[in-house]
């Protein structure tokens, strides 16, 4: 048995490293956001507000997201950090749900099976929806949903089960329409789930990756990440019968679990120092774990200490 | 694909079992059994169920009593506590009855607050001890503006199968009849008693009852004025109302409600209160015989 | 056939299932059989190259449920465009205590010309109606279908109030005025 | 709404416990680290605040209140002891499914087992067992002020702020670590003779005391049988697969204050013996490990007032 | 204030109970059991009788000597929880009859009440067949009579349900039988009736171990300083709750398990023969 009491701590100097990398990383990506992070730079202590707070009583300035007018003053609707493109205004919140576009790549969980379609949850504002008409049914992917299909809806998903899928469109109220009709959609099977906040998982040309540890993860951009032990890709030989099987393969060795339960919590760790998760930084953060048993890898210190080094890697490895 | 509308018509050709039909058509079941003369449980339309009486069967209450009338079950148990008299009546004490019809005694009631039913017969029940001066409060008091005794006559059902009004009432009046009250001293504001296993006959008083009121039931079927005595659940479901004659033992009348959009003649008033004088006979006779 | 009567209760080792096969009111749980009901232990033999089935027969029928494939009785209490509202009263000629709810979708109440049906002209509130359970259903309902001769409205009562009786698979006649009422009729077994 | 996981993760949860690999990388005996603070509510007699890694945060106050005592009509007992009145209270914001009414079982359940372990009545409301003292550990009689007049009520709350798993144990970690840290203002009794009684209570922060028997109280160790195996500190996921949950409130010197079986599956008797016992050596270890992290906090405060210096609590600011 | 019953005064109190200087109590020293038939192993003798409801699906009456309780069962009816579930819900609720215990309780159910259904149903859930039920709910009614041991009432609770189910024919994997125990210390100095507090236990509880009672009754649970109520399926060897409370050594704890799963294996011949009696009856 073993257990560990800590008193709480306040943030190190090694955290505000950690947390300019993040904010020093999204202006790398979106040359679009140059005016903010020259105003990052200029200010290097993020301007912080509270919903109320005035943030510009200049009237030159135009209203984003996150924020409200009264009385020609610019006041924060959300508690966030300011963020300013020529004029216009913004505050990006501390917490926020997933809002998506169409073509994202998504984990969610089955919350209900309705009439004709599933409800799922994606970490958004509103359950997600995955119609009948959606899916790959079994027996190829040619096969015409059939009135039969409408009565046994849980053969296929049933409350509880993780998928993964693509954003296909909107609804009037906001909530998303998503698909699995493609042969890397589908159910998700043996690994294990993680939650991090959305707006950490950054969007990139593949969400699927196998890494060089045998582990596969499947980055979701609603912050769902699913790890999970290395299957054969080679999609033409799936066999659409087995899309919804609830079965795990047997062949999940002690090292295999190891390796899922040591990159999920590379990721937990680069969540809580608030990195951003691709697939370069899990596998800098896998190297740096490498010097710790796996049963520490819980805590806190040594969670810092495996962002900051991935982190270092990372910008070592740009130059 | 269509049948033969000859056949058809005469008479609806699908069967049930009887189960199913009294499940689907209960009046109509009960019809088939009444133009007989006899109840679907056996009974004449007349007759009353099998009823018996048990005194003391909960300890743990100061008085108590179980009657079972047919598939009926009430337990009811007295419990005397000590409370502040009212402003008003300084020297008299409480006598406070509750009807539980809690959902084990059928699927009829769900779990939460009483049901309608509930409050009806609790409040007949306690118009029944209030108006027709079952028991002087007076001889409740312990300290006059002080303290009184407070009878909490509390009914559980426990199977109900119909006419709780009966079972409910003569529960109450066997259970209030064998109460004995611990004789309190009273010093400073603390109301001592001696302890339950040392209870005599010395230390301890019974309720003066003045009258028992005893109540019967019927149900009653409108449009052929079908008198169904001391109805079972089945039946009251399908009645469209009831009659309940309460009288005491001298054969006085305390109360006669009528509840239920079914009208009913003087004369049909009068049989119940005949048939009634002679069943409330009967339910005395079993009490005593208990007793 | 051989049987051997004796009442068991549930969790009762009956046998190895070596010995016999499971029945109905048994289980087997480590290679052994059990009762899962009280009742009468029954041992059937059907034929020789087979194991006996080891049953047991129920005392108390537990109360009746709806299943799939079961012909349940209901009344119709609720009809809108897309379905009718029934509450389900018996179970394969058994009451239920409490009913069930269930909906016959318009799509189920008959098995041809499926886009024509009108579910007002089918059912009318206090139907007495012969289905079938098609489906679980949701959280809600069971789902059930009258696409069959012997399934659909097997009494009913007329505007007017008088009795209806059947006079084609899709109408019925009022006892009293002779009305003629559109229904999905059941045809008598 | 409970909670949902796959069948897919249920399995694969199952099959890591069987092979001592959880899905976070610790093993079956293994607790999260804990983080814990004393004195982090300045209004109450008491308070702590406990984090376990991964989510629970519980919140416990002790408030200390003069009230009259509790005297059974029919022994007469209860005239000369304090009380202790227990609460738990899950915030709805804590999880998903303790949104509006979903939080009330847990809260009641939680709040009996507190009760029953904590505070010295038996489980039987009718009767206040006069030989069962002590399995709270808290010497109630020196709660007592005014015997058959005045005592102390202590007010035993506990908010659950965040839940991530392990409820039980961490509030009990709470329970015990506000008891350690409340003081209790003297009283002086006058006696005016002819029975009658007078009391002050004496408003100096120094003349405080410490709740006698603090250190004979219990802690909760919650086992959590999934498959044939059982472990500590489930996570939520592994909550969710498991068949039966044992708690065991174990004191400083092993004896067994309390067991309670949760969930809805049975255990072998065998296994069940054996839970037992392994939940009195964990819990023994636990209450070691946690009064001297308690009593480090203590030391440290306390060198800090010697020296003139103000003692800081980190409170909510803290990471 | 409750609207839907007949009002009674606002707040009523028990009297305070007096006993003569000279009037002997019993004690655990006393040689025999409070009521003096027993041995501290023996059980008070069992009466269980199923079906005394009719409106139920299935029912079952219980007394063990003065604590008395009765069971309905209901169902499998449609279940009022939104949300689909393959599985069924068995939902468990327990009352104490106002005049049930030697203090009167109300007519609300209270959070002990609350906590009992709860375990209750965690106690009986094990052995019921529930995936054979989806959608649907199971209720089990219990109202307490009268209670003479709470330890004994939530035993005989458990062993009545788990009978009432059964007789509802509900497919079941096994009888559940409810087994309770009191740790009473047999050191002499607890022979005052009010110990003080911790010294008087600290000094004699290591030393001397105390006794095990089964199925005590209420005046012995006046002395426990500890009890436990355990539930068991006889056939498929499994433990479905426990609940013990009060402080007690490893030992002893180990030792009431064991004690309480051979009771609970003689409480399964009532209950087996409860129920086959049931079958000859409807014959």
């Amino acid at each position: 048995m073993s257990i560990s009491f800590h008193s709480p701590a306040v943030r190190t100097t090694n955290d505000g490293v950690v947390r300019r990398r993040a904010v020093g990383h999204d202006m790398d990506l979106d040359d679009g956001l140059e005016g903010a992070a020259e105003s990052a730079m200029k200010d290097p202590t993020l301007h912080v507000v509270t919903p109320g707070e005035l943030i510009t009583s200049d009237t030159a300035f135009m209203r984003g997201h996150g924020t409200y007018i009264e009385q020609e003053k610019v006041l924060s609707s959300v508690a966030g950090v300011v963020d300013r493109v020529n004029k216009l205004i913004s505050v990006r919140p501390l917490h926020t749900r997933y809002t998506g576009e169409i073509g994202d790549v998504v984990v969610g969980r089955i919350t209900e099976v309705a009439q004709k379609r599933w409800k799922v949850d994606l970490n958004a504002r509103l359950d997600g929806i995955l119609m009948l008409s959606s899916v790959n049914l079994p027996g190829g992917v040619q096969r015409r949903k059939q009135e039969s299909d409408e009565l046994q809806m849980r053969t296929f998903f049933m409350e509880g089960d993780l998928v993964v899928a693509e954003v296909q469109n909107f609804f009037a109220d906001g909530a998303y329409s998503i698909h699995t009709r493609s042969l890397k959609y589908g159910k998700l099977r043996n690994g294990s789930f993680i939650s991090v906040s959305p707006g950490l998982v950054q969007r990139s040309k593949s969400h699927f990756h196998s890494l060089s540890c045998g582990v596969d993860v499947i980055l979701g951009l609603n912050g769902y990440i699913w790890v999970s032990a290395h299957v054969s890709q080679d999609l033409e030989e799936i066999d659409t019968e087995q899309v919804y099987s609830n079965k795990n393969k047997e062949d999940i060795t002690p090292a295999d679990r190891e390796s899922i339960a040591r990159i999920a919590n590379c990721i937990r760790a680069l969540a809580q120092n608030f990195v951003f998760i691709n697939a370069t930084i899990i596998s800098f953060a896998y190297e740096a774990s490498l010097q710790y048993p796996l049963k520490d890898m819980h805590k806190k210190e040594v969670m810092r200490d495996i962002a900051v080094e991935a982190t270092t890697a990372v910008d070592n490895m740009r130059g | 694909m269509a049948s033969e509308p000859t056949n058809l018509a005469i008479s609806p050709a699908f069967t049930f079992s009887a189960s199913t039909f009294q499940k689907l058509h209960p009046l109509e079941y009960f019809r088939k059994f009444a133009s007989q003369g006899v109840r679907p449980d056996g009974r004449l339309l007349s007759s009353f169920r099998p009823t018996t009486v048990h005194y003391g069967v909960i300890t743990t209450a100061d008085g108590s009593a179980m009657v079972r009338m047919g598939g009926t079950t009430v337990v009811c148990g007295v419990k005397a506590e000590v409370a502040e008299p009212r402003l008003h009546a300084p020297d008299q004490g409480y006598l406070v009855p509750n009807v539980e019809l809690s959902p084990i005694c059928s699927s009829a009631f769900r779990p939460g607050a009483p049901s309608e039913q509930a409050q009806v017969v609790s409040e007949q029940i306690h118009r029944v001890l209030q108006e027709s001066k079952v028991l002087d409060l007076k001889e409740l008091c312990i300290e006059e503006g002080k303290a009184v005794w407070s009878l909490w006559v509390d009914v559980v059902c426990v199977s109900y199968d119909g006419n709780i009004c009966d079972a409910a009432l003569t529960s109450v009046m066997a259970a209030l009849s064998n109460v004995r009250i611990r004789k309190p001293t009273y010093e400073e504001g603390v109301v001592k008693v001696a302890g339950v296993d040392l209870l005599d006959d010395e230390n301890s008083f019974r309720l003066n009852l003045a009258r028992t009121p005893l109540s019967v039931s019927f149900a009653l079927l409108d449009t052929d004025l079908i008198l169904l005595a001391d109805p079972n659940s089945a039946e009251e479901s399908i009645s469209q109302g009831q009659i309940v004659i309460t009288l005491d033992e001298t054969g006085q009348l305390c109360a006669v409600s009528k509840v239920g959009a079914a009208s009913s003649s003087q004369q049909l008033l009068k049989q119940c209160i005949e048939r009634a004088r002679e069943r409330s006979q009967e339910l005395r006779r079993i009490m005593n015989q208990e007793q | 056939m051989t049987s051997v009567a004796d009442a068991v209760v549930p969790g009762q080792r009956l046998g190895h299932v070596q010995e016999f096969n499971a029945g109905v009111g048994t289980y087997s749980h480590q290679n052994f059989l059990y009762a899962s009901v009280v009742g009468v232990k029954q041992i059937t033999t059907i034929s020789s190259d087979e194991l006996p089935v080891l049953s047991v027969q129920r005392e108390n029928t537990q109360s009746a449920m709806p299943d799939i494939d079961a012909i349940v009785t209901c009344k119709v209490v609720r009809v809108n465009p897309r379905f009718a509202a029934v509450n389900i009263m018996v179970v394969d000629g058994k009451p239920c205590t409490d009913d069930f709810q269930g909906i016959i979708r318009v799509q189920d109440v008959r098995a041809t010309e499926k886009d024509k049906v009108k579910i007002y002209n089918s059912f009318r509130p206090g139907d007495i109606v012969r289905a079938q359970v098609i489906s679980l259903g949701d959280a809600r309902s069971y789902y059930l279908s009258t696409a069959a001769n012997e399934l659909g409205v097997i009494f009913g009562t007329s505007v007017a109030g008088g009795s209806l009786v059947p006079i084609s698979w899709q109408e019925m006649q009022c006892t009293k005025t002779k009305a003629i009422e559109p229904r999905k009729c059941a045809k008598p077994m | 709404m409970p909670g949902l996981i796959s069948p897919a993760e249920r399995d694969y949860i199952l099959k890591g416990i069987e092979c001592n690999i959880r899905a976070d990388g610790r093993q079956r005996a293994d607790y999260r680290e804990v983080t814990l603070e004393t004195g982090v509510i300045s209004q109450t007699s008491g308070s702590a605040r406990v984090r376990i890694a991964g989510g629970t945060d519980v919140l416990v106050s002790v408030k200390a209140e003069i009230g009259p005592v509790q005297v059974d009509p029919e022994t007469g007992d209860g005239a000369d002891k304090g009380q202790i009145v227990c609460s738990v209270e899950c915030a709805p914001s804590a999880s998903q499914q303790f949104e509006g009414r979903g939080a009330d079982d847990l809260n009641n359940e939680l709040t009996q087992m507190m009760t029953r372990f904590l505070s010295n009545s038996t489980s039987n409301p009718s009767v206040s067992s006069t030989a069962s003292a002590g399995a709270g550990g808290i010497n109630l009689s020196k709660l007592c002020i005014i015997p058959g007049q005045q005592c102390w009520i202590l007010f035993v709350d506990a908010l659950v702020l965040d839940y991530g798993g392990n409820l039980v144990d961490a509030v009990f970690m709470g329970a015990r670590a506000a008891i350690y840290d409340t003081r209790i203002p003297k009283t002086e009794v006058q006696d005016l003779g002819d029975g009658q009684f007078e009391f002050e209570v004496l408003d100096d922060a120094e003349d405080t005391e410490f709740v006698e028997g603090r250190e004979n109280m219990p802690i909760c160790v919650t086992l959590n049988k999934i498959g044939a195996r059982h472990i500590v500190d489930a996570s939520p996921l592994e909550e969710l697969c498991t068949e039966a949950r044992l708690v065991v409130a174990v004191n400083r010197s092993g004896e067994l204050c309390g067991q309670q079986k949760g969930h809805d599956g049975g255990i072998e008797p065998s296994l069940l013996l054996e839970m037992i016992q392994f939940g009195k050596t964990t819990g023994q270890t636990l209450i070691k490990q946690l009064d001297a992290r308690l009593q480090e906090e203590a030391d440290a405060d306390l060198a800090k007032r010697q020296r003139g210096e103000p003692v800081h609590k980190l409170g909510f600011f803290a990471q | 204030m409750d609207r839907k019953r007949v009002a009674g005064p606002e707040l009523s109190v028990a009297p305070l109970v007096e006993y003569p200087r000279d009037h002997k109590r019993w004690t655990p020293q006393d040689e025999q059991r409070h009521d003096t038939k027993r041995q501290p192993e023996d059980m008070r003798p069992i009466y269980l009788k199923t079906g005394l409801i009719n409106q139920a699906n299935g029912s079952a009456y219980i007394e063990l000597e003065k604590t008395k309780l009765a069971c309905g069962v209901y169902g499998p009816r449609p279940g009022k929880r939104t949300g689909f579930s393959g599985h069924g819900v068995l939902n468990c609720e327990i009352k104490f009859a106002t005049f049930s215990c030697a203090k009167r309780r109300g007519h609300m159910r209270d959070p002990q009440e609350k906590e009992l259904s709860q375990i209750l149903s965690q106690a009986l859930t094990p052995a019921v067949r529930l995936d054979l039920v989806p959608k649907s709910t199971i209720d089990i009614f219990i109202t307490v009579l009268e209670s003479d041991g709470w330890g004994s009432c939530v035993a005989a609770a458990i062993t009545a349900a788990s009978v009432a189910l059964a007789h509802a024919g509900i497919e079941m994997l096994d009888l559940v039988a409810g087994c309770s125990a009191a740790y009473i210390p047999s050191g002499p100095s607890i022979a005052s009736p009010t110990p003080s507090a911790t010294d008087a236990t600290n000094a004699t509880g290591p030393s001397l171990a105390p006794r095990i009672f089964m199925d005590a009754d209420l005046e012995e649970e006046k002395y426990e300083q500890g009890a436990i109520v355990l539930a068991y399926m006889p056939s498929l060897n499994e433990v479905t709750h426990m609940l013990q409370s009060g402080k007690a050594e490893g030992s002893i704890v180990s030792q009431s398990v064991e004690h309480c799963v051979e009771a609970c294996n003689k409480i399964y011949a009532v209950m087996h023969h409860a129920l086959v009696e049931s079958v000859g009856e409807n014959k």
